[in-house]
């Protein structure tokens, strides 16, 4: 998902890629999640839970496949206009579990009522792109049909755009474009998502039991267009949050995959079933430029230097965490002609030194004419972050002499308050992509980003983000290298934020499980394609 | 009174200590008496002198610890209690020997039903249905006076007044027809005339079932109501025993002189009351020789010394003070003593034997 | 029962008794405290739990001293290291001799030989000997302020509500069922706005959900109290209220009041670390003995080392605290004095 | 002894409230002097309310009704603290419990010179040790004894320091509620006597409370018996043992054992039946019967008695 | 006595009232919105929601309306989960909770007194030492290093049971053993200190005299009377229990309602605080008037109408 990102314990993938044989073994998976389903609206998903439930029991015009890139879901092929404007999908002949079939009008009606002000939908905004979404939800326009897209007919449905955004077919394979039987919902009224039977699904799976705050059970679609690839019978999710019992919960064999919280680490990294991943997921320091000191350029690159990363990812956090030095993650987007990995060209930006992070640290308190500093420090209240802070706060301190960090520790949503009142100093913060593209990661710091709120504004900055994202639009090439650019500036010329790490999870997995994919953004795994094998022995 | 028949009980040389953060109390320090059977023994003597712990320590009550048994023997029908199993014991508790504590508002469980207080005992002892018991316990309650037993049996004792408790745990005491009947200041928490009815009743009993009883009390009135016999005690020990116009009458002890002259008769004038000075004696550390001996206006040089024996005044009558040493010197008693002693003897000996043999002709 | 003949007949003299000494007391005077450390002393439980709490806090001091390392000396190096301490290193069973669970040295293995952590170091390579005792230092003081809180709000809002009676006791209790009902969290975090982390807020949030238990033992107390004969007799000697409060009331429930001051140091403890883990509790890298537990506790099964010696040290310490104060209920129960 | 009155007890009334509709009239509209340097005894069962009288008249409680007048001056009603602190200064009360009536956290000296203090009565802490071991030995203790505490002595002693507490702000009358109930009975002629001696030396006034009649006989020259909440009898504490006329006193005498067992033996004990009244025709209420021997009683009750007393 | 029960009710009735009343404003004192998450809603959306939720309208309008919804049974609908009422979540999530809680509270209660009458019969022996030892370490270690050792040790060492979920009595036994020991050390120190009182009371000298045997004694007679005190503070912690406890539904992964009003807490769905405050406040408010009922139960000089004592 999108968003703030909190530090988790899970995530995963598998990289056994045979191809599927059809086994004789029993086909059940059995899993958990961290959390109750919130909504099974899918205009009203938010968070992780709902966006994996969401994209097993349900499908878009897209899904994320292998290596998170979109394959055919509902759509069977599309096509793209000249100008990258309009998208024409062509939609094959699938059903909802209750029989009828899944038409262009259920896309239609689902991201009318995503947009319309009076859903209230928290991801109304990742629609922006299509034509007139930002209005309508703005209530500028009142009239839903005025949205970019039309039932042509039941098979087929046009969707036209703002600007071209490259990024369109990774975007409809989000939950919030996912399609929504109108007749359907109408008679569930205020019932609809609230049990299993108040759902139609058209996705590889159904689901056939939900205990609240316990779990469910995702049963093999049998309506489903491509059933013959779904391998699973069933998947058994519960709901567990402490990680010390899930731990336990696999050590026992109730569960065939767990994500290892960093104590876990230690006892677990020589086992033959661990493994890392890493994700695109980063997190950083957020400097407050209306804080005077941290407005200094040499104070921020004091800041920037002085931390030990490399001790933060391995030895702390100890799960495949990556240090970072950069503010578009590695191994997210590609150069779209020589597929080069995004930091191929920089690679890192203010590697850490320590005896230059006090010579900057030095000079920036001659210029405020100060020889101490106490700066505030916003975290989380997890408890990973805590470690994190503390290990920052002595890294901070021990390097940069006459600097006194301290620390407030606030729940997230008050974070969140603080954050967009733009009441801290330094913040530590995380972001995840909410599709894969570096943009999702560079809009955040343009002058008026809705993330930005630490007074960062560099005209050129904003240059080559808008410009990447208006006329460079159609040329992929440069608004690459845009991207690139701006980041450039972000870090090594002005230091704004400090990155610190790119998240990385451990996790044991049962060796017969095969063919989960781990996805980067959206939903976290994909089962559509897993199978168990060589478990019956 | 040589016509009393049989020793039920015999207290030989009795010491109970207790261990304390302060050292040891050395409670009672060597008791000897005997009861008879269908007597009633009175102990008097003040507070701290060691009453209640004799007559616990006969029903083998005395906490262990911080209560230690140090030596002597008490014999119940020839058996000493003191080599009994609480086992054994608990046969014997409620059945042969029973007893009346002091405060009828704290001696009944006030969470339990009277009827079942009493029933308890009888069903434990007389081994008989619940049916049965509730039989006897209305039987009793009817014997001790209090009207509509069976409404009575289903309450709690809060629903009681005090002299109404007090009779149920006579009920409860007298249940299984004990041999044995103590009872450690039953009237002392009560009005005179409720002390009075409780008295009676418990005379009237005692007549239809002839049961011996040690009676406790620092009241001299109650003694001389009740009493056949009286022990008075001082700091853990007797000192004066004797049938109760022995005491009354001609009492030889300092101890009992000063007890019975600070009683204010009906008919004493203005002048000031005989007052037994001090307080009474430390029992961490008795003091040498006589314990009286720090409060007794005659006390003798041996008095600081050594202890008085046991002197014989009469064949019933025994008085632990060096004063009835032949070596002593007479000494006048205070002058209440000395008026008791001369209105008794202008009437002496007629009435009180008659009283005796006619109760225990009935 | 014949009388021995041998006496010297002077022995029959009157003696020379001076009534009035019979008055004396042989007894050593005692004030009400020195006689309850008199009953304390031959309590060996209570006596074994007083020495438990003095070494406690002994160490406390004197303990971060000892290692030369500050509670926030942080070196990944040596992060996660298992106990070793000299000598004992070699006593098999104890396992204090910083090797892991599997036999490895891991101190041969990081290259720190010549080192000892005697309770080992944590994921930040601090070392937990110190941060444990130093840990105590704010437990305890943590303990003492919740007692103090106790006592001063819960024994002048139990004692108001019982001396003045009727309807002021009436709303005053009904006051408290009502704060007992708002539930503490909301309260908690309502504080994370207004307050910072910090040694006051800690205190603040004892204050506000603390004392209520105190205030009504304290209450039936004095409602007992204030009907005694002492203090009708002030009260007919015309002592105003104040001071009939003051000399006479709270003396007498100040017993009953410590005892429970001791009980309640537990809960206050953890109550600590609770505030610490949403962000009330004290700045980090300070960290009190909760903290440190419920930290610890997270790698109990990889790293005992972290979770288990704050958590004996916190043990002693409340089995010192609860045996004292045991103890002391018995010391200075009126009812067991003679 | 004189005839001037220091304490008039007009009607007085002390009820309880203990449920909404459920009164307790502890003291049921009483009246009755008490003359100076006097000894007045009150005598009745157990819950009668002895005690609530004394501690009515003494304003630990405020009355329900009637009227307590202290050299004419009403005790009751609104006064001001100074006012309040004089009357405090004049009356004062011996308790009956000696365990619960000196507070076990004071010594002594501190508890005696309470009232000294609060009403000022020492000029520094020189004059008020003085006057402590003064009032010490006025009770028969010593020096010594003023740091003790008070579970170091015995029950006698105890009472004797709650007596001179009293003795300390120099009142003129005290209410001694049971003061010797609690006490042995060697002990209680120390406080009898000790009490007797202070009225002498001292002038002063007693209400004394008490169920033991036979000390009560002894101590008082008049003495009232209460029954549930009234009194019913009020005499010269002679006329009252010699002719009991109310039928609960003859009752009450007839009860109380005494130390002989010639008496004992042959004793017979009066029943009181409070049916045999018939007061629902006739008020009753106290009714002279010969001088100074009241009785509460209707007419025809009076009529009785008087023939009675006559013979 | 129906007439003191009306006034208790209403009296009740008061206390809640106070007690939700107080906890609207505070809450409204709370940081943050339920739907500042994402911060990226439009104003009209905005809008849109505090309208649907009754947020628009000014606090104290906000409160006669919610009072006004409770007066007629209406919670509301949850923030967190769409369109869930409040009154079914509450209903949902109870029912572990109070099951775990009312076992635990039951055998912990039991084991505790057997533990404190032990104790205060074997004052000052080994026995006594012991189970006061035990009693200490119930009180001084909170119940989440208790519920981690017990997952680990009982469940995933021995496998003797499971160690997690909630899908039937086998289920319970962890959680329920962790859930116990506080109650159980409680228990065991209030009666150890009350029996021995009781011990040595006239009454059982009475019984004792009356030759009846140790356990009737016990049993019948002194238990009885030590109880009162410990009702005192089983009521107030029967309600800790019974609606949940966070941490122990956290490790065991039950569906339970302590969990869940934390996250309420953290998610600002003030329908749900509010409901679930209520609810809890309710629930004290009950199990105080039924304390002293069992006062009365207990103790019969304790008439619930008043009267004597
Ligand atoms: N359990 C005990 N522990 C310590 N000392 C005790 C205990 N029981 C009794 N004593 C001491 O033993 C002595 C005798 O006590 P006992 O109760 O027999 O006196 P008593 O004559 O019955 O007095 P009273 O008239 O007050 O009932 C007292 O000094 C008392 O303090
Ligand atoms: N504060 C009070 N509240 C309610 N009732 C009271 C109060 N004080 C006394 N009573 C009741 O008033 C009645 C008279 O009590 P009081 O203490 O005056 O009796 P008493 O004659 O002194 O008895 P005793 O001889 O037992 O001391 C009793 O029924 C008692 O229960
Ligand atoms: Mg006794
Ligand atoms: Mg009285």
């Amino acid at each position: 998902g999108g968003g703030d990102k909190k530090p988790a314990d899970q995530g995963a993938g598998d990289d056994t890629k045979k191809d599927p044989e059809v086994t004789q073994e029993e086909q059940v998976l059995n899993i958990i999640d961290s959390a109750e389903i919130p909504t099974m609206d899918s205009i009203q998903g938010t968070d992780a839970v709902a966006f994996q439930v969401m994209s097993e029991v349900f499908e878009g015009l897209y899904r994320l496949g292998e290596n998170g890139q979109p394959v055919e879901g509902i759509a069977e092929s599309h096509t793209v206009s000249e100008d990258g404007l309009v998208y024409t999908f062509k939609l094959r002949d699938a059903v909802w579990s209750n029989d009828t079939p899944v038409t262009a009008k259920d896309f239609v009606y689902a991201w009318q009522k995503a947009v319309d002000p009076a859903s209230a939908s928290q991801y109304a905004f990742i629609m922006g792109d299509i034509k007139n979404a930002n209005k309508i939800n703005a209530g500028e326009i009142t009239d839903l049909n005025q949205l970019g897209v039309v039932a042509e007919d039941d098979k087929t449905l046009v969707v036209t755009l703002e600007r071209p955004t490259p990024y369109f077919l990774s975007l409809t394979t989000f939950a919030t474009f996912l399609p929504q039987n109108e007749e359907f919902r109408t008679a569930q009224g205020e019932n609809y998502g609230l049990e299993v039977e108040n759902l139609i699904y058209n996705g590889p799976f159904t689901l056939t039991e939900w205990k609240h705050e316990e779990g469910w059970v995702y049963t093999k679609n049998e309506k489903y267009w491509d059933k013959d690839t779904v391998k699973l019978d069933t998947i058994n999710v519960k709901v567990v949050k402490d990680p010390a019992t899930a731990v336990s919960l696999y050590e026992t064999g109730q569960i065939d995959r767990v994500g290892l919280s960093a104590e876990y680490v230690d006892k677990y990294s020589a086992d033959p079933n661990y493994r890392t991943y890493g994700e695109p997921t980063l997190f950083y320091l957020k400097l407050n430029q209306k804080n005077e000191a941290l407005a200094n350029l040499d104070i921020r690159k004091a800041l920037n230097l002085a931390i030990d990363k490399e001790g933060l990812a391995d030895v702390i956090l100890n799960n495949g965490s990556k240090a970072a030095y950069y503010a578009v993650p590695a191994e997210f987007v590609t150069h779209p002609e020589t597929g080069e990995d995004f930091r191929a060209k920089y690679g890192d930006f203010n590697k850490t030194d320590k005896e230059k992070a006090a010579e900057h640290w030095k000079k920036g308190l001659e210029t405020l004419g100060k020889d101490a500093l106490s700066i505030g420090y916003l975290t989380g209240d997890t408890e990973t972050a805590k470690k994190i802070d503390e290990y920052i706060k002595n890294q901070l301190e021990t390097t940069l002499p006459g600097l006194t960090v301290e620390l407030q520790q606030v729940p997230f949503k008050q974070r969140l308050e603080l954050d967009d009142a733009m009441d801290y100093d330094i913040q530590n913060a995380g972001w995840g992509p909410d599709y894969q593209d570096a943009m999702t990661f560079s809009d955040l710091w343009l002058t008026d980003g809705g993330h930005n709120k630490m007074a960062y504004s560099n005209p050129e900055y904003d240059k080559l983000v808008n410009d990447a994202k208006t006329t460079l639009a159609g040329e992929p090439v440069k608004r690459f290298e845009a991207l690139q650019e701006a980041e450039r500036i972000l870090l090594e010329e002005d230091a704004a934020l400090v990155p610190l790490y790119q998240r990385g999870s451990a996790q044991l997995w049962q060796p017969y499980v095969k063919n989960v994919y781990v996805n980067s953004f959206g939903p976290d795994y994909s089962y559509k394609w897993a199978y168990i094998e060589g478990k019956a022995k | 009174m040589t016509e009393m028949t049989e020793k039920i009980l015999e207290v030989k040389d009795l010491h109970i200590s207790f261990e304390t953060y302060a050292g040891e109390v050395k409670a009672v320090r060597g008791v000897n008496f005997d009861l008879y059977k269908g007597e009633t023994l009175a102990i008097v003597g003040e507070s701290g002198s060691g009453k209640s712990v004799t007559s616990k320590s006969i029903m083998k009550l005395i906490p262990t610890p911080p209560g230690k048994y140090k030596n002597g023997e008490i014999l119940f029908d020839g058996k000493d209690i003191a080599k009994l199993s609480e086992k054994q014991m608990q046969g014997i508790r409620g059945s042969d020997i029973s007893m009346i504590f002091q405060d009828p508002m704290t001696s009944l469980n006030p969470t339990m039903k009277v009827g079942n207080q009493i029933m308890e005992g009888i069903i434990k002892h007389q081994k008989v249905s619940r049916a049965a018991a509730k039989e006897r316990a209305l039987e009793l309650l009817r014997l001790v006076g209090i009207p509509q037993p069976e409404v009575r049996l289903e309450q709690y004792p809060h629903q009681f007044s005090g002299g109404m408790r007090q009779r149920v745990v006579i009920a409860i005491a007298l249940a299984c027809n004990p041999k044995i009947l103590i009872a450690d200041e039953p009237t002392t928490a009560l009005d005179v005339t409720i002390q009075a009815q409780i008295l009676e009743l418990m005379k009237d009993l005692q007549k239809k079932t002839d049961t011996s009883i040690i009676f406790i009390t620092h009241d001299l009135g109650v003694v001389a109501n009740m009493a056949d016999r009286v022990a008075v005690m001082y700091g853990g020990k007797i000192v004066e025993i004797g049938k109760a116009e022995e005491i009354f009458y001609n009492p030889q002890h300092p101890y009992t002189w000063g007890l019975l002259s600070s009683m204010p008769s009906l008919e004493s004038g203005d002048s000031d009351l005989y007052a037994i000075p001090g307080s009474p004696p430390d029992l961490l550390n008795p003091p040498k020789g006589d314990a009286f001996a720090a409060r007794n206006e005659f006390a003798m040089q041996i008095d600081l010394e050594q202890e008085p024996p046991m002197f014989k005044v009469s064949d019933t009558h025994y008085a632990a003070t060096w004063l009835l040493h032949p070596d002593a010197p007479k000494v006048e008693p205070p002058a209440t003593v000395q008026r008791m002693k001369e209105s008794r003897s202008i009437g002496a000996g007629k009435s009180s034997v008659g009283v005796k043999e006619g109760a225990k002709n009935e | 029962m014949n009388t021995e003949q041998n006496i010297s007949k002077e022995l029959f003299q009157p003696a020379q008794i001076d009534l009035n000494k019979s008055e004396r007391i042989e007894k050593p005077s005692l004030t009400y405290w020195q006689d309850a450390w008199l009953r304390l002393r031959k309590n060996k439980a209570a006596l074994f739990g007083l020495v438990m709490v003095i070494i406690v806090i002994a160490m406390a001091f004197i303990g971060p001293l000892m290692t030369g390392y500050g509670i926030d000396d942080q070196d990944l190096s040596r992060a996660k290291m298992p106990p070793k301490v000299p000598v004992l290193e070699n006593i098999g069973w104890l396992s204090l001799d910083g090797k892991d669970s599997n036999g490895n040295d891991v101190y041969a293995a990081k290259g720190k030989e010549g080192e000892y952590y005697y309770f080992g170091t944590d994921g930040l390579g601090r070392d937990i000997w110190t941060r444990t005792w130093e840990g105590t230092q704010i437990s305890l003081f943590i303990a003492f302020a919740a007692a103090i809180i106790d006592m001063v709000i819960g024994v002048a809002y139990g004692g108001i509500s019982a001396y003045y009676g009727g309807r002021v006791d009436n709303y005053m209790m009904r006051f408290i069922e009502i704060l007992i009902g708002i539930p503490n969290l909301v309260v908690v975090i309502l504080m994370i706005l207004v307050l910072e982390a910090g040694l006051t807020s800690i205190i603040i949030a004892l204050t506000i959900t603390g004392w209520t238990g105190m205030a009504r033992i304290v209450r039936g107390q004095v409602l007992k109290l204030k009907n005694q004969e002492f203090v009708l007799a002030s009260r007919t000697l015309g002592a105003p209220d104040s001071k009939i409060i003051m000399k006479h009331l709270i003396p007498n429930v100040l017993g009953i009041v410590i005892i429970n001051a001791m009980f309640s140091i537990p809960s206050a403890i953890f109550f600590e670390a609770f505030l610490s883990f949403i962000g009330l509790g004290l700045q980090a890298p300070n960290a009190s003995l909760g903290v440190m537990i419920e930290d610890g506790y997270r790698s109990l099964q990889i790293f005992p080392h972290m979770m288990i010696f704050p958590a004996v040290v916190m043990s002693i310490l409340m089995i010192g605290f609860n045996l004292l104060a045991d103890g002391l209920r018995d010391a200075l129960d009126p009812k067991m004095r003679d | 002894m004189s005839n001037e009155k220091l304490l008039e007890i007009n009607n007085l009334e002390q009820h309880f409230k203990l449920g909404k509709n459920n009164i307790l009239r502890a003291v049921d509209g009483i009246s009755f002097d008490i003359f100076k340097g006097e000894t007045f005894g009150l005598v009745g069962e157990s819950g009668c309310g002895k005690s609530t009288t004394g501690r009515t008249i003494i304003r630990l409680y405020d009355a329900s009704g009637g009227e307590v007048l202290y050299e004419g001056e009403n005790v009751h009603g609104k006064k001001s603290k100074a006012e309040l602190k004089k009357f405090n200064r004049k009356m004062q009360m011996i308790f009956q419990d000696p365990y619960a009536s000196l507070n076990p956290r004071m010594t002594v000296a501190d508890i005696i010179a309470e009232g000294i203090d609060i009403h000022g009565l020492a000029k520094n802490s020189k004059e008020r040790m003085e006057k402590v071991y003064e009032l010490l030995e006025t009770v028969g203790l010593n020096k010594e004894h003023a740091n003790r505490y008070p579970h170091e002595f015995s029950g006698g002693q105890r009472q004797r320091i709650g007596i001179a507490r009293a003795l300390a702000v120099d009142p003129d009358f005290i209410i001694a509620d049971e003061p010797i109930s609690a006490l042995d009975v060697s002990i209680q002629a120390q406080v009898v006597n000790l009490l007797k001696k202070l009225q002498k030396e001292k002038g002063l006034t007693y209400l004394f409370i008490a169920h033991d009649l036979s000390m009560v006989k002894y101590i008082s020259d008049r003495i009232g018996v209460m029954y549930r909440g009234k009194i019913v009898e009020l005499a010269t504490s002679d006329e009252l043992y010699a002719n009991p006329i109310h039928p609960y006193t003859r009752s009450l005498l007839s009860a109380i054992p005494l130390p002989d067992p010639d008496t004992e033996k042959t004793r017979k004990r009066i029943m009181y039946n409070p049916d045999i009244h018939n007061y629902e025709d006739e008020e009753p209420t106290m009714r002279e019967i010969t001088p100074g021997h009241f009785v509460y009683c209707s007419e025809s009750e009076y009529k009785q008695y008087v023939a009675k007393s006559n013979k | 006595m129906t007439k003191y029960l009306l006034q208790r009710i209403v009296y009740m009735l008061i206390t809640l009232f106070i007690i939700a009343s107080a906890t609207f404003f505070l809450m409204k004192l709370m940081p943050g919105t339920p739907f500042s998450n994402e911060a990226k809603l439009t104003a009209e959306q905005r809008a849109v929601i505090l309208e649907k939720y009754g947020l628009d309208d000014p606090v104290p309008v906000q409160y006669v309306k919610y009072v006004g919804n409770l007066l007629k049974g209406d919670l509301g609908v949850s923030f967190q989960f769409d369109n869930r009422g409040v009154t079914d979540l509450i209903l949902d999530r109870i029912g572990p909770s109070a099951y775990l809680g009312f076992q635990a509270m039951v055998i912990g209660t039991i084991l505790g007194i057997l533990l404190g009458i032990v104790s205060a019969l074997y004052q000052n022996t080994w026995a006594d030492y012991i189970s006061t030892l035990v009693a200490i370490f119930g009180i001084a270690i909170p119940s989440f290093i208790f519920a981690g050792l017990l997952q680990y040790v009982l469940g995933v060492e021995l496998r003797w049971f499971p160690v997690a979920f909630w899908e039937g009595p086998k289920y319970t036994v962890l959680p329920t053993i962790a859930l116990l020991i506080f109650p159980m050390a409680t228990a065991a120190r209030f009666i150890r200190t009350e029996m021995i009182e009781v011990l040595h009371s006239d009454y059982i000298l009475m019984a004792r005299a009356k030759g009846m045997r140790k356990s009737t004694i016990v049993f019948k007679h002194a238990l009885r009377n030590s109880l009162i005190p410990l009702i005192t503070v089983i009521g107030p912690m029967a309600v800790g229990l019974m609606t949940g406890t966070l941490v122990i539904e956290k490790i065991f992964s039950i569906p339970g309602l302590g969990e869940q009003f934390v996250r309420s807490i953290t998610t600002n769905d003030y329908p749900m605080i509010m409901g679930t405050t209520i609810f809890f406040a309710a629930l004290f408010i009950f199990i105080i008037f039924v304390v002293d009922v069992l006062y009365g139960i207990v103790d019969p000089r304790i008439r619930l109408a008043g009267g004597k004592g």
